[in-house]
């Protein structure tokens, strides 16, 4: 029984890491899966700005190679928030939450843009930083309760988590990307391309509710 | 099924009349009649409708329907009694659908409106650290155990004021004209909303109706546990009111005044919360 | 107050510096909870042959036979324990004959952390070279862009 | 009442250096600066996953080395493109032994040959290098694009091996060579790779 995510009902084994569908998972997988989708299916908007001191105004439009490029980063964004949505291991999750934290800079990086692209640096500092957190939050559940599986931390024969340790784990996603810091994120998302824009939002929305599911049940 | 749906909508669009009513005698107006809004519904529904030629026309359309879609879900969701986290994972999403409508036009108004309902994502902190206080009592996130366990230990409310609390300028920030409210700040036009017009903006409103029923349903049932349906309703409008006034006697904050007020929040919560979890808690 | 917290957290350059500071809060917090509890009874426990010639890795003894893996769920990887002896022909030569033959991903392949990484945590594998991929793709788009 | 074991004492010295690094990434206000200090700033990370002590631990630090790695790459990359810093007119190494002689080709070939024996993560990174240095030695306007997609199908083929190792077990002899070659060439292109995007730009 996971305990706040409600009763799984299927089992994806790869080896160790075993991926679970409760119905708190699956929705979360679902909502992904279809936003992916939506975000693959539709083309950019052209930006239209406003030129100064004049009745004219420019609408930007987006380059094909560009279009490529930041749709391949949003599918593969999509890809890894899926995999963070319905993963039972805390390291492969931290593993997904920085592969979203660095699709997420690729995202917005294409943007010919400087004060975009300014943000997505600071942004992908911040992201970089919050690999350590992650990781060694990860390292310390092993290293205190002998397992990484969600599926065994629920059960609640383990030894607890210590609080430090799971502060740690939701510090590093809030580090990939969620308020207070998304102050900068919203500069990036002055970019142009909605749809793919919008992938970095939604991954980052996703990823944070799945971290307080995992805080909650080891 | 289908029943329940447009009785929320109904009821949700007749609560933002009744808002929009208090506030206008706060401010010694008059105001629209209580259903204003269904009003403005039902006309938008028949008023000519294209997509702009800067839009992202997919985006533009589909936009509407995953808003409409996610709301129905969420309130299907409060109806069987579902995980607390299942509905509050579609109340982020919202942020989504207020970002894609403000992105897919191309117009420079929505699109601020959009970067400020990414800005306001700090709302949601505090509704994650109630949800934690919630749980430390509850043992589980399901609405039919909350709603049990309060039959038996009484109210929430009283349990954990400070969680109501956060879960309540959560819902502040949702209400036209809060101070949390900067998405639709007047100075944005209408934020998010500006380039959605006709039969989208229709679908807007059945969006909006369906939101507000959906989350103060959700914080009675969180908060003050099952009641018969006459309660629900009368202590849904109580609310509302509350709310109302609150919005009314409140200036909006900058985005990032806003995004600072909520996160001292949270940060109050989180050692609310910690104090609980270090104290152990009572049963 | 609150007016000045605000103009700090509404500039990107700051964001930084105020993630650094929470890490710091939070790893204090840490020290000052600290003593933790080390769990014994760990996964993969790492025991070292001396004798053998693939030392420090060998733990699994002769290459293509199944060694003991105490790994999460057994029943998941019914051929975990053979990868932790995979050589080449000719890096098993080299280890039948000399005594500095050490087996693991970064000096030759083969070893438990092969076993590891390939076979019963395969999909973090899968994930670490994704992340990589993912990077190199945008290094290399904005490098070629240039020209 | 917890003890202090061998393990909380580790910790305590990695969170202090951490506690550190952090404060002086809090300090930093040059841009380049914060990028290196973060890369330090991973060393305690790597230290906390360490401690483990298990197998399971040095299986754990590649993927914590490698994002690092990775996400170091890119932003590399991102902060060139953000300071408009593309001017570097460097081609190749100009040195008339190295321009003129054969060893450098017999050299390259030696390495990847003797990378393709060992195989692996290892003989990618030797064959690898080989290919870089014939590269850099004769100032190749090689074929970006063809590289790039060898990398991808070796990536490919790498994945496709895990999922034989997860799916089908009892073909694991055939998965350990497909994921030992597919390794070798993906190490081999992504080596080559990196080391011919400096100072190609214009």
């Amino acid at each position: 029984m996971i305990a706040v995510g409600g009763e799984p009902f299927y089992y994806l084994e790869f080896g160790d890491i075993v991926l679970y569908f409760s119905p708190v998972t699956t929705t979360l997988f679902v909502l992904a899966l279809l936003f992916t989708l939506f975000v693959l299916a539709s083309r950019p908007e052209r930006q239209v700005d406003i030129a100064f001191g004049s009745d004219a105004y420019l609408a930007k439009v987006i380059t094909p190679g560009e279009l490529h490029f930041r749709k391949f980063m949003a599918t593969a964004c999509g890809l890894a928030s899926m995999g963070a949505m319905v993963t039972g291991d805390v390291f492969d999750f931290t593993l997904f939450a920085s592969l979203v934290g660095i699709t997420n800079i690729g995202i917005v990086a294409a943007v010919k843009n400087r004060h975009v692209q300014n943000a997505a640096y600071q942004y992908g500092l911040v992201s970089l930083s919050a690999t350590v957190p992650l990781f060694s939050g990860a390292a310390m559940v092993a290293a205190t309760t002998g397992t990484l599986s969600l599926i065994e931390l629920a059960k609640g024969t383990y030894p607890a988590v210590p609080l430090a340790v799971k502060s740690f784990l939701v510090l590093g996603i809030i580090g990939e990307g969620m308020a207070p810091f998304y102050a900068a994120k919203a500069e990036m998302f002055r970019a142009p391309g909605a749809p793919y824009v919008i992938m970095c939002s939604l991954s980052s929305l996703l990823i944070f509710l799945r971290v307080v599911e995992i805080a909650m049940t080891m | 099924m289908i029943p329940e749906i447009l009785a929320a909508l109904f009821f949700g669009l007749l609560l933002l009349g009744l808002h929009r009513k208090v506030v206008a005698r706060i401010q010694k107006r008059p105001g629209p009649p209580v259903w204003q809004e269904f009003l403005h519904a039902a006309k938008f529904f028949w008023k000519q409708t294209w997509v702009p030629k800067t839009a992202s026309s997919l985006m533009f359309v589909g936009i509407v329907l995953v808003g409409i879609g996610i709301w129905v879900a969420a309130l299907l969701v409060v109806i069987a009694g579902g995980n607390i986290l299942i509905i509050f994972g579609i109340y982020m999403l919202q942020k989504i659908v207020e970002h894609g409508f403000g992105l897919s036009s191309g117009s420079p108004y929505g699109k601020f409106g959009g970067v400020r309902s990414v800005i306001s994502a700090a709302s949601e902190i505090p509704l994650f650290v109630s949800v934690a206080a919630i749980a430390l009592f509850t043992h589980s996130l399901a609405l039919q155990d909350i709603v049990a366990y309060q039959a038996v230990h009484g109210p929430l409310l009283l349990i954990v004021p400070p969680a109501a609390f956060a879960m309540f300028l959560v819902l502040l920030s949702k209400m036209p004209g809060g101070p949390f409210s900067v998405v639709e700040g007047k100075e944005l036009v209408s934020g998010y909303k500006t380039e959605h017009f006709g039969f989208f903006r229709a679908g807007l409103y059945v969006c909006d109706g369906l939101k507000t029923t959906v989350l103060l349903w959700t914080f009675v049932l969180v908060f003050i546990g099952g009641l018969p349906t006459a309660g629900f309703i009368i202590v849904m409008v109580i609310l509302m009111i509350i709310l109302s006034f609150t919005c009314a006697l409140t200036p909006m904050l900058t985005p990032f005044d806003s995004v600072t007020l909520q996160t001292l929040v949270t940060g109050a919560m989180l050692v609310y919360v910690g104090c609980i979890a270090a104290m152990g808690v009572p049963g | 107050m609150i007016r000045r917290i605000s103009n700090v957290i509404s500039h990107f350059d700051h964001i930084l510096p105020l993630f650094a500071a929470a890490c710091a809060i939070i790893a204090a917090i840490a020290i000052i909870s600290l003593p933790f509890t080390y769990v014994p009874d760990q996964l993969y426990p790492k025991t070292i042959n001396r004798a053998s010639n693939l030392d420090p890795y060998d733990r699994g003894g002769p290459p293509f036979t199944q060694a003991v893996i105490h790994s999460q769920y057994p029943g998941n990887s019914p051929s975990a324990g053979y990868v932790t002896t995979y050589l080449t022909p000719f890096s098993r030569f080299l280890a039948d004959s000399t005594a500095h033959l050490g087996t693991t991903i970064v000096a030759h392949p083969g070893g438990i952390l092969d076993e590891i990484l390939y076979n019963t945590r395969g999909l973090d594998t899968v994930v670490e070279p994704t992340i990589l991929f993912i990077a190199f793709a945008i290094a290399s788009y904005l490098f070629r862009r240039e020209e | 009442m917890v003890v202090w074991q061998e393990y909380s004492i580790g910790l305590l010295v990695v969170l202090v250096t951490a506690i550190i690094g952090f404060y002086v990434l809090s300090r930093e206000k040059d841009d380049l600066h914060r990028l290196l200090l973060i890369d330090l700033v991973e060393i305690p990370s790597l230290g906390i996953i360490a401690l483990l002590g298990t197998d399971l631990a040095e299986a754990l630090v590649l993927p914590g080395l490698v994002v690092g790695i990775a996400e170091l790459l890119a932003l590399g990359q991102l902060y060139l493109t953000k300071e408009g810093l593309q001017d570097r007119p460097v081609r190749g190494l100009h040195i008339e032994v190295i321009d003129t002689s054969p060893a450098p080709v017999i050299i390259s070939i030696l390495l990847v040959i003797y990378g393709i024996i060992l195989s692996g993560f290892t003989g990618g990174g030797i064959a690898g290098l080989g290919i870089v240095f014939l590269f850099m030695s004769r100032g190749f306007k090689e074929n970006f694009s063809l590289i790039e997609a060898a990398a991808g199908i070796s990536w490919a083929v790498w994945i496709l091996a895990f999922f034989v190792f997860m799916f089908a077990p009892q073909y694991w002899y055939f998965a350990v060579m497909a994921a030992g070659i597919g390794i070798l060439f993906k190490v081999m292109a992504k080596m080559a790779l990196v080391g011919t995007m400096w100072g190609e730009g214009r």
